[in-house]
Parts: C-alpha cells; sequence; structure tokens
C-alpha cells in the first residue's frame, strides 16, 4: 500500500510537470495563469497522499492553507492586466 | 543516494544558478528573482541539514531559522520591488547595465 | 473492501487528473483549455479526497479533507471565470473548429 | 518488484529537477512576465519539496508566501513597470530596448544580452568571464563539499532541545526554538519586518492597485474566503503549542487575505488607516520587547521566562506577532503609506 501511495504520488507529480510546459510555451499569460492553477488542485492532491503515506495529518493543513490561497495569484493577475490596460495612461508621477 | 542528499544538492545547484544571473543579468526585477532562487537554494541546504537526523525527527533549530528566514525574504523582495518602482520613476531605468545608462 | 474501494477511486482520480493535463497541453485555445482543466482536476481531486477519506483516522479528518476540496472548488470556479473573462476583455477569439 | 523501493527517490528526483529548471528558466526566459508565473510555480513545487523533508512547519509558510504573496508582490511590480518599458520601446533615444515586443498584452520583453557585447574590449570580456567562472565554481565545489558531508547522519540539535522542551511552555520544538530557546532571532526578525515596511512606506506613493470596481464573482469568493483565512490563521496559531504551525505560519496566512481583500476592492476604512493600524503593525516587537525586558524585574535572564508562566507569555506573544506579521505583510503589498 506504501509503495502504491508513492506511484499515485509519482504520476500526480509527472502530471504537474507535464504542466509546465503550459506555463513556458504560453502563448497567451492567461495560458501560463492556468498553469498556474493546475498547480494548485493538484499539488493538493499530493499533499493530501503524502500526508496518508507519511502518517503526517498535519500536512492536511498544508492542503488546506494551499486550497485557501489557491485564487491569489490569479486575481492579482487578472487585476494587473486590467489596470496596466491601455498602457501607460496616467503613469507621469 | 538518500532523499535528503538529493534536495540539498538542489539547493546548492539553486544558489548557483542564483548567483549566476545576480551577476550576468541586468534588469533589475530578474536580479530580485535571482536573490529569491539563491534564498530558496540556501533554506534548502539548511532543511537538508536538518532532515538528517538518525531517528528520523528533524533538528527544530535549522528549520525555525529558515521559517523566520522566508518571512524575511518576502518583505525584502518587497522593499527592493519598490526601490526598483523609485528608482524607474526618478531615473526612467529598470536596468543596471555599465555603459549605457540613459 | 474498503481498501479496495479506495484504491479504485485513487486510481479514477488520478485518470482525471491525467485527462486535465492532457487537455491542457492538446486543446486549441485558452477557453477550451480552461474548461478541460478546471473540470477534470477538481473531479479528480474530489475522487482522490473520497478515496483518502475511506483511509481517514477520524471523524474530523474526513470534514478536513471535505472543506478542502469544496475550497478549490470555489477557487477554481472564480479562477476560471476571472481568466476567461480577461481573455475575453482582451480580445482574444474562441476557437472554431 | 525491487524497483518498487526506489518510488520515494524518484519522486525526489523528480521535484529535484523540476526546481532546477524551473529556477533556470525563471533567470533566463526573455520574457519578464513568463519568469514571474515560472517563479510562482517553483514556490509551489518548493512547499511540495517542504513536506518531503519532513518540513512541515516550512511548508505551512511558504504556500501563502513563496505561492502567494510573493506571486502578488511580484504581479503587481510587473503591471507598475509594464507602462514604463512601453514608453522606454516608443523613445527614439532607446532603439535597442524591446524591438522585437508588439503590442501583446501582459508581455514586458528583456533586451537581448547579445547587444551588450559590442560595447566592451574583447581581451576584458574574456578575463571577466574567466575571473567570473573561477568564483562560480569555487563557489560550486565548497557548497558541494558541504552537501556532500550532510550525508553523514548528525542529530545535531534534536536531543538538546527535547532535553529542554518541558521547560519551554510549548510541546511542539520548534515553536519552542522560534519564541523561548532563541527568542533573540525572532524579535529581531520581527523587527526588520517592520524596518523592510518603513522603508517601503518612505519610497512610494499608494499604489493604484485594487482601486477599480470590485468584480462581482471576486467579491462573493473574498466574502467567503477571508473569514475562513482568519479561522485558519487562529487554528494554527492554537495548533502551533504541540504540532506544526505558529506565528509566522499564521501570520503568513493574514498577510495573504489582507493581500486578497486588497485585490477584491475592499479598502481599509479611514479610521482605522492612522493610529490604529500602525498599532497593529508596532504590536508584535513592542509585546515581545516588553515581556522580554519584564522577566528581568524577576531575575531571569533576558527573554528568559519562567517555566510556570512560559505557556502564558509564548500565547501572548504568539497572538502579537500574528497580528503584526499579518498586517505588516498585507502592507507590504499594498505598498504606499496610508
Amino acid at each position: 500500500m506504501q509503495y502504491f501511495y508513492f506511484a499515485l504520488i509519482l504520476f500526480l507529480l509527472l502530471t504537474l510537470v507535464a504542466g509546465l510546459w503550459r506555463i513556458r510555451r504560453g502563448p497567451t499569460p492567461a495560458d501560463r495563469m492556468l498553469a498556474a492553477q493546475l498547480f494548485g488542485t493538484t499539488a493538493a492532491a499530493i499533499l493530501l497522499v503524502l500526508a496518508e503515506v507519511s502518517d503526517a495529518p498535519a500536512l492536511r493543513d498544508v492542503a488546506l492553507v494551499l486550497a485557501l490561497l489557491a485564487a491569489i495569484t490569479v486575481t492579482a493577475f487578472t487585476r494587473r492586466a486590467r489596470i496596466s490596460l491601455p498602457p501607460g495612461d496616467d503613469d507621469a508621477r | 543516494m538518500s532523499s535528503v542528499l538529493v534536495l540539498a544538492l538542489t539547493g546548492a545547484g539553486l544558489t548557483l544558478l542564483g548567483l549566476h544571473a545576480l551577476i550576468v543579468k541586468a534588469h533589475l526585477l530578474r536580479k530580485i528573482l535571482a536573490l529569491n532562487v539563491i534564498s530558496s537554494g540556501i533554506f534548502l541546504l539548511l532543511a537538508g541539514l536538518a532532515a538528517r537526523t538518525p531517528g528520523g525527527e528533524p533538528d527544530p533549530v535549522p528549520q525555525a531559522m529558515v521559517l523566520t528566514g522566508i518571512v524575511v525574504a518576502v518583505a525584502a523582495t518587497a522593499l527592493a520591488l519598490a526601490l526598483l518602482l523609485a528608482l524607474r520613476s526618478a531615473t526612467g531605468r529598470t536596468r543596471l547595465d555599465d555603459d549605457n545608462g540613459q | 473492501m474498503l481498501a479496495s474501494l479506495s484504491v479504485v477511486l485513487l486510481l479514477a482520480g488520478a485518470a482525471f487528473f491525467l485527462g486535465g493535463s492532457v487537455g491542457m497541453l492538446r486543446f486549441p485555445d485558452v477557453y477550451t483549455r480552461l474548461h478541460a482543466l478546471t473540470k477534470a482536476d477538481n473531479l479528480g481531486l474530489g475522487l482522490v479526497v473520497l478515496g483518502l477519506m475511506l483511509q481517514a483516522e477520524s471523524l474530523a479528518a474526513v470534514g478536513k479533507l471535505f472543506v478542502i476540496w469544496l475550497l478549490l472548488l470555489a477557487a477554481s470556479a472564480t479562477a476560471s471565470q476571472l481568466v476567461a473573462s480577461w481573455a475575453q476583455e482582451n480580445g482574444f477569439a474562441p476557437w472554431r473548429g | 518488484m525491487a524497483w518498487l523501493t526506489g518510488l520515494p527517490l524518484a519522486v525526489d528526483l523528480v521535484l529535484g529537477a523540476t526546481l532546477l529548471w524551473l529556477a533556470w528558466r525563471a533567470l533566463s526566459s526573455p520574457d519578464l512576465f513568463q519568469a514571474v508565473a515560472l517563479f510562482i510555480a517553483f514556490g509551489v513545487i518548493l512547499g511540495l519539496v517542504w513536506a518531503r523533508l519532513d518540513a512541515i512547519d516550512i511548508a505551512l509558510a511558504e504556500i501563502p508566501l513563496g505561492a502567494g504573496v510573493t506571486g502578488a508582490l511580484l504581479l503587481a511590480a510587473l503591471s507598475q513597470l509594464q507602462p514604463a518599458e512601453v514608453d522606454a520601446r516608443a523613445a527614439p533615444s532607446a532603439t535597442e530596448a524591446n524591438e522585437h515586443q508588439a503590442g501583446q498584452p501582459g508581455q514586458t520583453a528583456e533586451t537581448a544580452d547579445a547587444d551588450e557585447a559590442q560595447h566592451k574590449p574583447a581581451v576584458f570580456r574574456a578575463l571577466l568571464a574567466a575571473v567570473m567562472g573561477l568564483l562560480l565554481f569555487a563557489a560550486l565545489f565548497s557548497l558541494g563539499l558541504v552537501t556532500w558531508q550532510l550525508w553523514e547522519p548528525s542529530s545535531g540539535l534534536t536531543q538538546q532541545v527535547n532535553t529542554h522542551l518541558p521547560e519551554s511552555g510549548v510541546e511542539h520544538p520548534v515553536t519552542a526554538v522560534l519564541l523561548n530557546f532563541r527568542g533573540y532571532d525572532t524579535l529581531l526578525e520581527i523587527a526588520v519586518l517592520l524596518l523592510a515596511l518603513i522603508g517601503v512606506w518612505s519610497l512610494a506613493t499608494a499604489s493604484n492597485l485594487g482601486d477599480t470596481t470590485p468584480e462581482p464573482v471576486l467579491a462573493a469568493l473574498s466574502r467567503l474566503l477571508a473569514p475562513l483565512m482568519i479561522l485558519v490563521a487562529a487554528y494554527l496559531v492554537w495548533v502551533g503549542a504541540h504540532a506544526p504551525g505558529g506565528a509566522f505560519q499564521a501570520g503568513s496566512v493574514l498577510g495573504a487575505a489582507g493581500v486578497l481583500l486588497r485585490l477584491s476592492g475592499w479598502r481599509l476604512p479611514a479610521g482605522a488607516a492612522g493610529w490604529p493600524l500602525r498599532l497593529v503593525l508596532a504590536l508584535g516587537v513592542a509585546v515581545f520587547a516588553f515581556i522580554g525586558l519584564a522577566v528581568i524585574g524577576l531575575g531571569e535572564p533576558l527573554l528568559g521566562y519562567p517555566t510556570a508562566w512560559a505557556k502564558h507569555a509564548i500565547l501572548v506573544i504568539e497572538l502579537a506577532a500574528t497580528l503584526s506579521i499579518g498586517a505588516i505583510l498585507a502592507s507590504l503589498f499594498i505598498g504606499g503609506r496610508p
């Protein structure tokens, strides 16, 4: 059972790494942010399985914190893009 | 090979990557990223030190150091970004080139 | 019995995660990728959480796992909405077969 | 089935290789936005690495800080840099900058390093490269040597910490080290956070981030998440006495809650932005220093709480520190002096 969990973690990690290609490739910033979103969900799953396999229930708290914060970077990104469009309109400080 | 060694060596590699970029890259935002990568590398080395205990229970002292270090690194990043923005609004520059100051 | 059911659920969850990643890599534009990613991954996480719930040591742990799943559902739904409306406002036209 | 025993190591190898690849691409990709996105991913993977290294306390801080607050800080800074980069492209004096960038929104490019090569004599450049290579090699060698010695198992200070744990007032060793055994470090680190904020305040005017009209979906999410974040922060302070958790982790979550609220258009009420905010910001250092000094009056050394009270003293300090750390992190994100 121990090894089954580790195989599962490795598999999830590999699907996450496959998503890296999308951050690298783009083509739009939205695609890159999407990939970051994938990281949140998959990493939470990995942490939960890791909590089971290493018998460390505190890792569930890490997954909980990750779940709470999963939306922050995407939010910062969409806010940022909205503010900077149209570009340079009142930047003459 | 042990897991701890793999991750500690990763930390050493990260420190070097960051150091190289800190020296070579001219854009200041890139230098800030490089500083963050260096600190992550050092943190990994310290956490590796903490995790090599034979009994399985990690050493709490380096862990506590890394924990506070992470928070301080975020504050330092914020200060560096504020400095970058202030430099930009004072001189219009975001790069540290030695020979093409505008 | 419970253990084998848990394994089946975990494997099914992993399959959905694979589907999400394949969709993200292969689909043609940002909207379709959004669709693949948020749906498949959150279903995958739900199945993994369900599988782990069967192994959990206490009722409190079951509750915590469930809350984590709900929170990520809310976060994903919001994030996909924000990204999609960002893409639309910035003039990325949806892909037409 | 012998290969099965290699699975944990394979997980760590994949994690390590991914970290190195992400750092390399984040530091070398020409598009700054891509670099920042890769760096955010780097923070999440680093969180998983801490979990693998049994450093759950660190993972609890890394996830909100590395993947949340730092990412938001970098994206916000990038959004303020972007108009300037566009201006530089339009100005005739800066012809070398950003020629290959069309009007793709949300992308900020860096000048190709190749352009700089023409400005310096070849000999000088070669010498510089040789010296730098030598220095980096020396650094690699010494770091590698140190790392290799990590392989030797050593118990470090675990034994000493465990022996004195009953005197510390808490049952979780990391919390005991932070707030009791190495209280000096922690006190000064909270002071450093405050100094960084003073630095930011003295540099910038209030940023315009979050001033736009709130998005309904986002407002709904922050109404759901912000109270939960405060709840989870309180839980982390409480759990820190006997399991991973504590002031720094809880403060990080609070700071992230502040960032989310700010992003969804929420602003501090006008009355609270003056001295109440400053009071909260300074509370951590003030309470920590006050209790640390007060014990001198009882004949103890600086920051040496008597065992009988240690539990309560630590709880009070942790609560104050959590509030301060959270407020400082959120204020760092907001930027200017309110």
